[in-house]
This record gives C-alpha cells, structure tokens and sequence, in this order.
C-alpha cells in the first residue's frame, strides 16, 4: 500500500534558490527507503514535505489519500515523526524524561499512558538509566538516541531521519542503525532516512533514491542502484567501498563477477566462492 | 519568522552592478544628504522625486517589485496610521466627524494636508533607505563607520551580530520546526511556554557560541585587537566625480525647492 | 450624508486599527516622520546613554576577554527572539504580534550595553526590514533601547529585591519593558502634533492628548495583550537558562550564586 | 625531529571530569598523525592542549623544545594552526575575504603581505572566486575550505584538525583529504588530525594514535595498528571497511593472507596475487 505519494514536487527558497525541481517518489507502507544525495542535493528540503513543515511551490504530497495541504498539522504530526539532524536543534526540555513526554503531553493522553509511554520508548533506545539525566550533559550519541525517544513515544507511523548517524563513532552508528532496523522489521514502522554517506544504506534499505539537484536521478534496490561507479561520482557521490574494491576486481583484474557486492558478507561469499571455483579448475582441469 | 527570512537576506547587495560598484562613502554622502532634505522639505515634491528616481535606479538593477512592496508595507501603513492622527489633531475645516465608543474624533482638512506631506516623506525616505540596503553590504558600511571614525567596538559588535543572525535564525526555525513536529504548538499557553522555551535555548546557545568564538579567535592570534581587518580602498577620481554630481544635483533640488515653492 | 460620512470615518479607523499589529513589528518610528528638529532633539537625548554604552564596553572588552563576541551573539540572539510571531487577541482580533527583546538583553547585559544593543538592531533592521529609519534612529532608540531597558532593568531587579520568583522578575522585566517602549514611541509620535506658534500650555495639552490616545489604541490593540505575552515569554525563557544552565546566569551576574 | 612532546598529561574540567588520564605522546616534524578515538574519548581535550587553549592539571607540553606553559600565546599560535569541528564556531567575520585576514592581520604583517597571503589560501583551497562572499551564503562543506583557508594564511609550521570531514559528502571528503596531503607532502607541515571515522585514516596518515577514556591506548603505522577487529570493537571503533573484509576472509574462509590490507589498492593486490596463486597450481599442478 502507498503510504506517502510525492508528485512533481517543486520548492522554492524565500531568496529564490529552487531547491526541488519536481520530484516524483511513493513511499510504500512498512518499507525502508534511504534517500542519498550530496551536500545541497535538497534531501533535507524533501523531507521537510513529507510533514509538511515546507509548502510546496507546486506539486502534490499525498498522505494516506489526502492531501497534506488540506489535512491539519496535528493529524500529520501524529502520524509522522522526524529525526533532524542537529539532535541540539531538537532537545528543547530541560531533562531527558521531560523532553521524551514532551510530544505525548502535547497528544492530551493521560498521565499513566504518558509515563508509560516514555518508559517504552527509553527502553528501546536502551536510554532507561539516563531518564532523570540533564538533557546537557549527554554525549552526541546519547542526545542522537533520545531524540529518537521522542518522537518514538508519539507513536508515529512513519519515522523521518535526516542523517541519523553523521557525527556518531562506528559503535554509535551500529546501535542507531541496530534501533532503526528493530523498528522497520519488529515494529513496521515506516522509515525515510536521508544520507550522504553510502556506507551504512546498503546494509539496511529496502529501497534507495539518489537525488542530485533537487530531483531524483535514479531509484531502486541497493543492488540496482550501486551498478556503476561513475555514474555515482558524476553526483559527488561513490559506491560503498566494499563495493568500490569488487568493481577494481571486476573491471580491472577482470574476476568474474556479476553484480557488486555492497555487505562484507556477501563480498566473503562471492569471493570464497571464486576461489573454490578456482579450486575446481584446480582439481579437474579436463572439464575447462 | 517567515518573513523575517524573506526580508532580511541581503542577496541584492552581494550581486555586481553599476549601483554595487559605485564607492560606498559616496552612497552614504548621496542617501544621507538626500533624507535630510527629505525631512527638510515642506511640499510633496521633493519627497515625491526621490521617491521615483530611487524607484527608477532600483529598477535598472531589476529588483522586484514584489521584493519592494513587501518592505514598504509596514512604513506605509505607518504613514496612514500618522495621516490619521494628523487629521484628528490638527487644523480647523471638519471633513468628517462621529464619534466611537462615545470618545468623539473630528477629521480636519489641514491635519490631513500635513499628514498627506508626512505620508509621501515616509514613501521617499524609505524608497532611499531601500536604494541604500539593496546596493550595499553590511560590511561595506563597516568600513565606511570606520573611516567615519565611528568607535571601532561599535562596529565589531555590529560586524558579531551580521554575522551570527543568519546561524542564529535559521537554528531558530529548526527548533521551532521541532517543536511544533511534536505538537508543542497545539493551544495558547503551549505556544507562549514553547516560545520560553525557544528564547532560553536561543540564550544558552548564543553565549556557548561566544565562548567557542572566542576561542577560535585566541587560536588565531586575536589579543584584543581588531577583529576587522580589510581595509577601504582611497577615493579615486571616479568617486569624486559621482560624488560631485550627486551633490549638485541635491544642491539643484534643494535651490529649486527654496526659489519655486 | 452625515451617515455616510460617518461610516467612512468608522471604516477608515477600524482599517487602520486591524492594520496596526501588521506595522507594529517592533513599532519603530519608521523614516521621514520626524521633522528636522525633533530628529536633532532625540539624537542629542539618547547620546549620552550610547556614549557611555559604548565606554562600557570598551573598558569590559579589554577587562573581560571574549565579552566582545558575547555581546555579539547575545545581540543577535535578543534580535532573533524580537522577530517570534506570538499569537495575540486584542480589538482587532487574533494576530501575531513581535516583542521587544530590550527587556532580555537589559536583564543579560545591563541597561547600559543593551542600549547598544537595541541602536545595532534598530540599525540593521532600518537597513534591512525598512523598519524604522535612519533619521528617526535617536527616537527609536530612546523608546526602544533607553527607556526599555532602563525599565526593564529596573523592574527585574525591584522584583528580584522583594524575592519574587525567577519567572516573575522576567515577567516584570518583559511586562514593563514592552509598556514603556510603546509609551516611548507613542511621546515621539504625539509630539508632531506639537506646535512652536501656539501658547506653551495649550500645544502641551494637544500634544498630550494625541499621545494618550496613539498609546490607548496601541494598548487595545495587538499591542496590549502582547506585554503580558511578553512577560510570559521572557519569564519562561529566564526560568529555562536557570534550570538548565545556571552557570550562565551567575557569570553574568544575573542572579546570585547561593 | 620532534617538534611536540606530551608527557603525562592529565586535564580535569571544572565541573570534575577528567578528560586525559596521563597521555604520552611525541610528534615528529613533518608527520601526518591521526588521533582516533570514540565519542567522549577525549581527542577535542587533546587537540587543545597542542597549542595551550587548555592548561594541564599536570603533566607537560612541550613545542621545540619549549614548555608551552612558558612561551608566549602570540609565539604558539604563529606555530600551531587549529581547524575546529564545526565551521560556524570558527568563521567570525561577516565575510570570507575578512575572515581569513583575521589570523594575518593578528600576526602584524603589512597590509601587502595580508592581501597576497589571503589570496594564496583561497587559491589553495580553490574558493578564490568566493572571496567577497558572505560568510552566512556559504555551504556546510565550503565554510569547511575556508576554515582551512583562514589558518593557512597564518602559515603555521604544525596544522591540527578536529574532525575535518564530518558532515561532508564523499567528493568534499575527498577534496579535504586531497588538500590536506598537498600540505603535507609538499609543503612539508605536520599534520595533526582527530577523527572517529576509520575509513579515511589509513589512506593518509603516517601513524595513528588510538585513543579511549583519556590515554593513548595504542599507537603506530594504520597497517600495525588495524590487526585486531576484536580489540578494535572494545574501544567503541571498527577496522575499516575494507580490513573487515579480508579479516573475514582470512579467519573465516581460510585465505592465506597476512596482513590485513587497509585500502582498496592493497586489497585488489592482495586478492589478485591470491588468484594467481591459485592459477599458477593451476597452471603447474606438477610443481606443487
Ligand atoms: N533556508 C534556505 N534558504 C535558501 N536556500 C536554501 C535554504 N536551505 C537550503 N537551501 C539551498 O537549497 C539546496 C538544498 O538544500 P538541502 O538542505 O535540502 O540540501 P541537503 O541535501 O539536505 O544537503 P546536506 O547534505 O548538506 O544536508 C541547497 O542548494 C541549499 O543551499
Ligand atoms: N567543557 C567541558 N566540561 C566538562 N566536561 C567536558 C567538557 N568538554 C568535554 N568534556 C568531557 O570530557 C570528555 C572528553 O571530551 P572530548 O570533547 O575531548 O571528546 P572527543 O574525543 O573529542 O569526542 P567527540 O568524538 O564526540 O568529539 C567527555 O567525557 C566529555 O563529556
Ligand atoms: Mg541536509
Ligand atoms: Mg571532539
């Protein structure tokens, strides 16, 4: 089922900078798209629209059926939670338990459902001891892992993210993208998340879309859309690097390989795989 | 805040053309004298010219009439606002009168004349202001203050705030758009207390930036000297032929106002 | 006839009123208003206090190292909280009205420096926003910088003297500041109607009148209900860098450290 | 030659945390040093203490063999330039041009000596062109560049940086990285840099420090250092990419591979020469 349906969006900055020049894409329910794009691509214009927090110049976004311009702001943001990037442009309470009920208090539930809420959602971000902590003294990845609690305890049921883990040590991205893919596989959240970084995507998006100049260029499977590297490097962007090594192997040293692997663990297949045909060759030369 | 953003962008100014590139002190002797005899005049005339020429110049560098009208909304408003006042308080022939809420107000011809002359004022005077702010960087003006010899902490706190406001706003609108993505703007008492909200971190985070400021100055070899160093180019022939002309022409104007009128 | 001329007049004044919280962005004195001499009058009022504003700071500068930038980005910050759309209900219905800020930065900085302050703003939003001028610059910065400051100064600290609460001394500052800056503007603006040619007693009484009533219209508009709007703001504001960084007010000598 | 020596430095915040437990570290003249480490493992405390924006606790700084606690601030910074972690932090100026004439114009030179040092940084940096811009207009990855700008017109003999490349796409990363080798390699300045992501590290850096609760916990060339993914893991970071790769392939698939190569380059070697191996028993099956 379409859950968002975006029609040739376009968007316009106050100084006059076109930052989407008409951009079409569906968001399927359930699913897990990554939008990657370089510095200025306009993903984080996009995302904007998807909670209507923009208004589009032309164009249409479509939100289970219904226009986001004709639907009122509370309904959308109940349905849909965003993750900005700067997690200090996000934490606005004074402590970690009062910034979580921030959202739920604003939902007029009751005090129990509230408390309960943001026990849930401290607990899935493994942030339950910290609930009393000074929204301040947090580290990056902490205040990064609380505002995720936020909006988590709003119940939504699409999840925004604008560059999750920029910032973060590899410990850190793990345990985001550990969060993240529990809620997308465990709990069906819908998840949209925007990268410049193409190293984390491939291991968890269903679907990736690569915009450049405030469209989408191409749009697919990871496997689809990582095929060729200088189609990527025209965009500022590269293949994952395991990638990047199986594309030398292919290209250069002229392995037989077919698609590139993104994941260590496919690239230990593919490859073990071709040395044990080697090792084939090896004990049977007739056949060859 | 919105219209803050759309308003506050100073775009035109960093764009090359013939009005950019004239000297800025020149500009500031042009627009300077040219309010003066703004406020000065005692007919419609003067502020009226100055309204069409810096129109015109406006034009010639294709600013939008759109960009234009949005800033002079509010001043006009204010001139009608005076207009009014200026009718209900001054001369004698009544226009009109009534009374509201029992307090009785009269509108008198003369008030209105006077307030007719303020209102084309407030239109001139501005239209200059515009005529300056869309050709000129704030940073130019900097160095003008100086060679002004306006006191140069003046000029570095003024130079901190240009340069911090545009962080400070567009943080500002990342917060609030925060907020309100998880309903912080729901009711009257839950905007104004998310509003609190807002100032204080804005206030925290200002101060957290100036210390890091600070130090990345320290780092650069800042102990308590300038902060700005470029430094204006000399006046060169061309400037003082501008500079000549603009003040014959206001000279002209100015006489023209005396002998005619 | 007679009605008509009356419902043009009604008409003509509710316009303006309903069109008041529109240019009532911060309510400076916009550019050409003042004659000659009153714009001389004010530049030569307000100049002391900017003199010894800018001593002040040149003394602090040297004494305090980073106070420069400090006052820098506290001035930007106080200028992007003046530009929050609050939502207000005055006569002319719901609208979003602009505080002031003055009573923020006198409260941070003292009244001193937050005159500097406010004449910076007023400065780049003369340049920028077309709001306010550069002629009527000594008026709007005696309405806005002076008397808001001292006002809002005075107030906080009368409130923190008789051991209000946090959040009160900052309501009192907001509150106080705001009145005084429309009382502020609404004295430049009576006194055009200020003639030299009539006797003294009676130009002053016209010249009351009109400011009494600029102030009223201000007050039962958007304007009014904004200075609570304001005090709230500014209390909550105060109260959250209390919670959350108290640090920060104790350097700035704010409050006291216990 | 050792140009900085730190020895047992410790450095206690005001408010109690020990950021450095006692850190012993020397920097060679001309080296190119990474300093990696998790979240909150203390690089940023570090970095500061390389040009005395901190004071130790205890324990010493010492820059051409000088106490740094004894020379004068004016003489450190003619040295040691720093590159901080977020631009907006260090770009103060209203304009670019203004902005990288403040470090110059500190140091006294004439106004000729100012013009053409501030026109040779932009040209290195490759925003000449954006000279009179304003500070406000520019990108996240191009306020970066100017950072860089501003401190190399300062021309100091030891450049620090705080995480250059975070938030950058991998075209701007890989820009930064470009300057930065120039720098070194040509213009013979030691280089220090943070980072807590290890994919770029070991294509340029000449030694890496690893760091982890305050103390250098390991130190040496990016091929000694990246041997152990386990040993890696319990300081919060991760082998490389690539290095992830060929340890699988060694300890999980049997490839008889030595060391773990760290770039694509080494690994395709490495993977080739392992084919042709395989093709020379294949070739010769007599001789094996
Ligand atoms: N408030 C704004 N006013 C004017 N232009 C803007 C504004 N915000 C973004 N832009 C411009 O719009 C374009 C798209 O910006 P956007 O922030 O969507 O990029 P992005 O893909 O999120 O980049 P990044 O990876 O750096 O976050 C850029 O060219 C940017 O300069
Ligand atoms: N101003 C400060 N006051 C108190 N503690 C601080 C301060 N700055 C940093 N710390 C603490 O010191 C420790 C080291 O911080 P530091 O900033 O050096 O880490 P880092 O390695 O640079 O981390 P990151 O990768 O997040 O930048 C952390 O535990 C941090 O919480
Ligand atoms: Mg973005
Ligand atoms: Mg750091």
């Amino acid at each position: 089922m379409i859950k968002i349906k975006v029609e040739n969006l376009i968007h316009k900055y106050p100084d006059g900078t076109q930052a989407l020049n008409g951009v079409n894409i569906d968001v399927v329910e359930g699913e897990f798209l990554a939008i990657l794009g370089a510095n200025g691509s306009g993903k984080t214009t996009l995302l904007k629209h998807f909670n209507g927090l923009l208004k589009p110049a032309s164009g249409s976004v479509v939100l289970d059926n219904k226009e986001l311009n004709k639907s009122k702001p509370g309904d959308i943001f109940r349905k849909v939670g965003m993750v900005f990037q700067d997690p200090n442009d996000q934490l606005i309470a004074p402590t970690v338990e009062e910034d979580v009920a921030f959202g739920p208090t604003n939902l007029n539930l009751s005090y129990d459902e509230i408390v309960s809420r943001v026990n849930n959602a401290l607990e899935l971000v493994k942030m339950k001891e910290f609930a009393k902590k000074a929204i301040h003294a947090l580290s990056y990845g902490q205040s990064k892992r609380i505002c995720i609690a936020g909006i988590l305890a709003m119940k939504p049921e699409i999840l925004i993210l604008d560059e999750p883990t920029s910032g973060l040590d590899p410990e850190g991205v793990k345990i985001v993208m550990k969060i993240l893919n529990e809620l997308n596989k465990k709990h069906g959240i819908t998840i949209i998340l925007a990268t410049n970084s193409v190293d984390l995507v491939p291991v968890l998006a269903d679907r990736v879309a690569i915009m450049d100049k405030g469209i989408i260029v191409q749009e697919g499977t990871p496997e689809d859309v990582f095929t060729d590297s200088r189609k990527l490097e025209g965009l500022m962007l590269e293949l994952p690097q395991i990638a990047q090594l199986m594309e030398v192997l292919r290209d250069k040293e002229k392995f037989p390989i077919n698609s590139l692997s993104l994941t260590i663990g496919q690239a230990r297949q593919d490859l073990s795989q071709l040395i044990r045909l080697e090792d084939n060759a090896f004990v049977s030369p007739e056949i060859s | 805040m919105e219209i803050l953003k759309h308003v506050v962008m100073d775009h035109f100014a960093h764009r090359n053309n013939w009005l950019t590139d004239i000297e800025v002190r020149v500009k500031l002797f042009y627009i300077g004298i040219a309010l003066i005899l703004n406020i000065l005049s005692h007919d419609i005339i003067i502020p009226l010219v100055f309204f069409v020429t810096s129109l015109i110049l406006l034009m010639s560098i294709k600013v939008s009439f759109v960009n234009l009208g949005l800033r002079m909304i509010m001043p006009l408003f204010f001139g009608v606002f005076i207009m009014l006042i200026m009718g209900l308080h001054k001369g004698e022939t009544t226009v009109l009168s009534g009374s509201l809420l029992g307090y009785k107000l009269v509108l008198k011809k003369e008030g209105l004349l006077i307030g007719l002359l303020l209102f084309t004022k407030v239109a001139g005077g501005v239209m200059l202001l515009l005529l300056l702010s869309f050709t000129t960087t704030i940073s130019k003006i900097c160095m003008a203050a100086r060679w002004m010899k306006i006191p140069e902490t003046l000029i570095e706190v003024m130079s901190f705030v240009y340069r911090y406001l545009f962080l400070l706003i567009e943080e500002t609108e990342t917060m609030m758009s925060s907020q309100r993505s998880r309903l912080g703007y729901v009711t009257w008492f839950k905007t104004i207390k998310s509003f609190g909200n807002l100032g204080g971190v804005l206030i925290i985070r200002s101060i957290i930036r100036a210390e890091s400021a600070h130090t990345a100055m320290i780092s650069r070899g800042y102990d308590g000297g300038r902060v700005l160093s470029i430094r204006l180019t000399p006046l060169v022939k061309n400037d003082y032929a501008i500079l000549l002309s603009c003040g014959m022409l206001l000279a002209t104007l100015f006489y023209l106002e005396m002998i005619c009128f | 006839m007679f009605k008509m001329k009356r419902s043009i007049l009604f008409s003509l004044i509710l316009i303006s009123i309903i069109m008041i919280p529109d240019f009532a962005f911060g309510m400076h004195i916009t550019e050409g208003i003042l004659p000659a001499k009153w714009a001389i009058f004010w530049f030569i009022l307000v100049m002391p206090f900017v003199v010894i504003g800018t001593l002040k700071l040149k003394k602090k500068k040297i004494e305090v190292p980073g106070f420069l930038p400090l006052v820098g980005l506290v001035g930007a910050a106080v200028f992007v909280f003046s530009c929050f759309p609050i939502p207000v209900v005055g006569l002319n219905g719901m609208a979003t009205a602009h505080p002031a800020g003055t009573g923020m930065s006198a409260m941070l900085l003292g009244p001193f420096v937050s005159v500097v302050i406010a004449g910076i703003a007023l400065f780049i939003q003369a340049l920028f926003l077309a709001h306010g001028g550069l002629t009527t610059l000594g008026v709007n910065i005696f309405s806005m910088g002076v008397l808001g400051s001292f006002s809002g100064y005075f107030a906080f600290r009368l409130a923190q003297r008789i051991g209000m609460k946090l959040f009160w001394c900052g309501f009192a500052a907001g509150v106080v500041s705001d009145i005084f800056t429309y009382m502020g503007t609404s004295i430049g603006l009576g006194l055009l109607v200020f003639e030299g040619g009539e006797p003294f007693p009676i130009a002053i009484m016209d010249s009351a009148k009109a400011m009494l009533e600029i102030f009223v219209v201000f007050m039962t508009t958007s304007q009014g209900p904004l200075c609570v709007a304001e005090g709230i703001v500014v209390g909550f504001a105060i109260s959250y860098v209390y919670k959350v960084r108290p640090g920060i007010l104790h350097n700035l000598k704010v409050v006291k450290v216990q």
